[in-house]
């Protein structure tokens, strides 16, 4: 029961991995590209470092369940820290006076009204 | 040229891999490696050195010398760069930003000009400046008290789990540099000054050859840890676990102030005055 | 683009706490034990040994680590209140993590969808916010850029967020629920 | 049970590989780095993961731990140093 539960965390949190890879990949711009870097490896991170918390803590004895709590010690860093990380990039990018990448005028300031 | 070493690199590295292909297996009971002295280390280390990892036994204890002289080799180096790097001709930088506190009005003085002692209420920024980022700061606020803690468990542990000297240094240095990085090199330099960098990379030093030389003084062998039992009032075997303790710490010392070191006479270009 | 935003940076970055002096907090005070509590259960956590040998050296290492520490990170602290802060973020975290989900998911649409290019619309945007503690912008900042579609750019002290959006719908969206959210975890 | 973190960890490390494109090829020095900070973040779960399969949890929690800090650390300090010292204005740009 723990073992299939695990198994399906883990793979939800490599789907958001891949996601963020190919986001990576295939993104226009310095930006946007940041958006699944940012947010989809820190959800990514979330999900499988729970599934190895609770299979850590299905041993069920003190070590391991203080190694659970240091992963999700973890996470919590990765948390403070990941965001802050994608700040600090896209303001290096903003004051080296980079241009984002914008679709042509027509359709977005029509979007925009609507 | 740049063909050629491409050529020679890829040549080289072809070269390494035929080479390993003359190692033993690994893990393989019969090599070299595992036939001398590796039995015994296995075997005897936890009840010669009351340390349950046996690398750390291993590192500071049986093969202290190798280990007390890669610390003077990083300390060695840390001076070496320090007399590279640091610039001792007073220059005087072109101009000086100074900010006014309530207002944030910046002053710009030129050609080496200060302000009077007395001006509390301006302070001096970096003429290349970055402005004051929240976000970086807040974190780092929050993230430096774990990393910090982080590096004294990993010293305090190193007989227990990986890590140790060396590594817990790295991480308290790195945790430095973090905070020179999210403020300035002023107000670092002002928490830990170069003086006491320099100092403090000479006194891990001399901790573990000190803990050596008071062994030697007491009878026994240089870094021979039993030694101590009769000052730390504990049996020789807990002395030894206890000695690699001391020389850890020193260790620690060591590879933090000269990792900051390198880290000021780099961001700063050797002046001390602006940095990264 | 950004040009105000950067205008505005460079008049007037100090924060708006910083004009008087700092006041000068005792070195054994209320911060420096709250530090020190919460080091130790940290090191407790990280060690897992409790006997009085490594318990003496945690408690050595987290005196130094709260003496190093404790005065930043806590200018100025109440216990009462800063007890009842956190309990509203504890209570902020979940919702924050719902948030998590939802802005991923819609990513992840957008990131596997063929037509990806069509839909997406990436601007800069930005908008002043009323909160004016560091902390809860601090906070602020963080959640928007884990959440829907939207990285932070910059944050002024002065309260101006400039935000990267990637599509429409999380334009539009900003500020929104989470400011007030925010808001509401440090309001007194 | 192994079988699964294993294969996990062969597919995190293609995962990894895919991202590496964006840090050697992406066409800015702040792509690169975005490329490299994602193979961090993955480096992180995927420390832990090799603990699990060599069932030593503890000791490589420990090495993630240290992993992500200094990731952290290297992230900030790059994009200071680029920001400060080196300029990115001479960057090309791409449309």
């Amino acid at each position: 029961m723990l073992d299939i539960l695990v198994t399906l965390l883990l793979i939800l949190g490599l789907v958001f991995f891949l996601g963020g890879s190919i986001g990576i990949l295939r993104y226009p711009d310095f930006y946007s590209r940041l958006h699944p870097a940012g947010k989809l490896d820190s959800l990514g991170l979330l999900l499988t470092m729970s599934a190895m918390a609770l299979y850590t803590v299905g041993q069920w004895n003190l070590g391991a369940v203080l190694a659970a709590v240091k992963i999700m010690l973890i996470v919590v860093f990765v948390f403070i820290t990941s965001p802050t990380a994608t700040h600090a990039i896209v303001d290096a990018g903003v004051r080296a006076g980079m241009r984002p990448w914008t679709r042509s005028k027509e359709g977005s300031e029509h979007d925009l009204a609507a | 040229m740049k063909r050629f070493a491409l050529l020679a690199v890829l040549l080289f590295g072809a070269l390494l891999v035929y080479g390993t292909t003359d190692f033993p297996d690994w893990g393989d009971p019969s090599s070299p490696a595992a036939t001398h002295v590796s039995p015994h280390y296995i075997r005897h280390s936890l009840e010669e050195t009351a340390v349950p990892n046996i690398v750390t036994a291993v590192l500071a204890d049986y093969r202290g010398y190798d280990t007390m002289f890669e610390t003077s080799v990083i300390f060695t180096a840390g001076l070496a760069c320090f007399f590279l790097l640091r610039v001792f001709a007073r220059k005087a930088p072109d101009s000086r930003l100074y900010r006014h506190r309530a207002t944030g009005i910046t002053l710009r003085i030129e050609q080496g000009g200060r302000l009077p002692e007395g001006a509390r209420e301006f302070e001096r920024i970096d003429s290349q400046w970055v402005p004051y980022d929240l976000i970086i700061r807040t974190a780092c606020r929050l993230v430096l008290p774990f990393i910090q803690l982080f590096a004294l468990y990993v010293v305090a542990h190193g007989h227990h789990s990986p890590g140790g000297g060396f590594q817990g240094g790295v991480i308290f240095g790195a945790a430095v540099i973090l905070y020179a990085i999210s403020h300035d090199l002023r107000s670092t330099l002002q928490m830990l000054p170069e003086r006491r960098t320099v100092l403090m990379s000479a006194g891990g030093v001399l901790i573990y050859a000190g803990t050596g030389l008071i062994c030697l003084l007491l009878g026994a062998q240089f870094l021979d840890y039993a030694a101590l039992a009769g000052i730390l009032g504990v049996d020789p075997i807990m002395a030894r676990s206890h000695g690699i303790f001391i020389v850890e710490i020193g260790v620690a010392i060591a590879v933090m102030a000269v990792m900051v070191s390198l880290y000021y006479n780099l961001a700063s270009v050797g002046r001390f005055d602006e940095g990264l | 683009m950004n040009d105000s935003s950067q205008m505005e940076t460079t008049c007037a970055s100090s924060p708006p706490g910083s004009v008087k002096e700092p006041v000068k907090s005792r070195r054994f005070g209320l911060a420096f034990w709250l530090t020190f509590a919460i080091s130790m259960a940290t090191w407790m956590v990280l060690s897992g040994l409790f006997d009085v040998f490594h318990l003496t050296l945690g408690v050595i290492g987290c005196a130094i680590v709260a003496d190093l520490n404790a005065r930043a990170m806590w200018p100025d602290v109440k216990l009462g209140h800063t007890l009842r802060q956190w309990r509203r973020f504890v209570a902020y975290v979940p919702w924050l993590l719902w948030q998590v989900w939802l802005a991923n998911l819609h990513l992840l649409r957008l990131t596997f969808h063929p037509r990806m290019m069509q839909l997406i619309n990436p601007r800069i945007v930005s908008f002043k916010s009323r909160i004016h503690n560091q902390m809860g912008m601090f906070i602020l900042a963080n959640s928007i850029t884990l959440t829907p579609g939207t990285v932070t750019v910059f944050a002024s002290v002065m309260g101006r967020f400039t935000v990267h959006a990637i599509d429409d719908a999380s334009a539009r969206a900003l500020p929104g629920e989470m400011e007030d959210r925010v808001a509401k975890i440090f309001e007194d | 049970m192994d079988i699964v973190f294993l294969s996990a960890a062969v597919f995190l490390a293609l995962v990894m590989a895919l991202t590496l494109y964006r840090a050697i090829a992406g066409p800015t020095v702040l792509d690169r780095m975005i490329g490299v900070n994602a193979i961090g973040s993955k480096t992180t779960a995927m420390l832990v993961l090799i603990g699990l399969i060599y069932h030593k949890v503890d000791m490589f929690v420990d090495i993630a731990i240290a992993y992500a800090c200094l990731n952290f650390i290297a992230v900030l300090a790059a994009s200071r140093y680029f920001q400060k010292k080196k300029g990115l204005y001479d960057e090309p740009q791409e449309e």
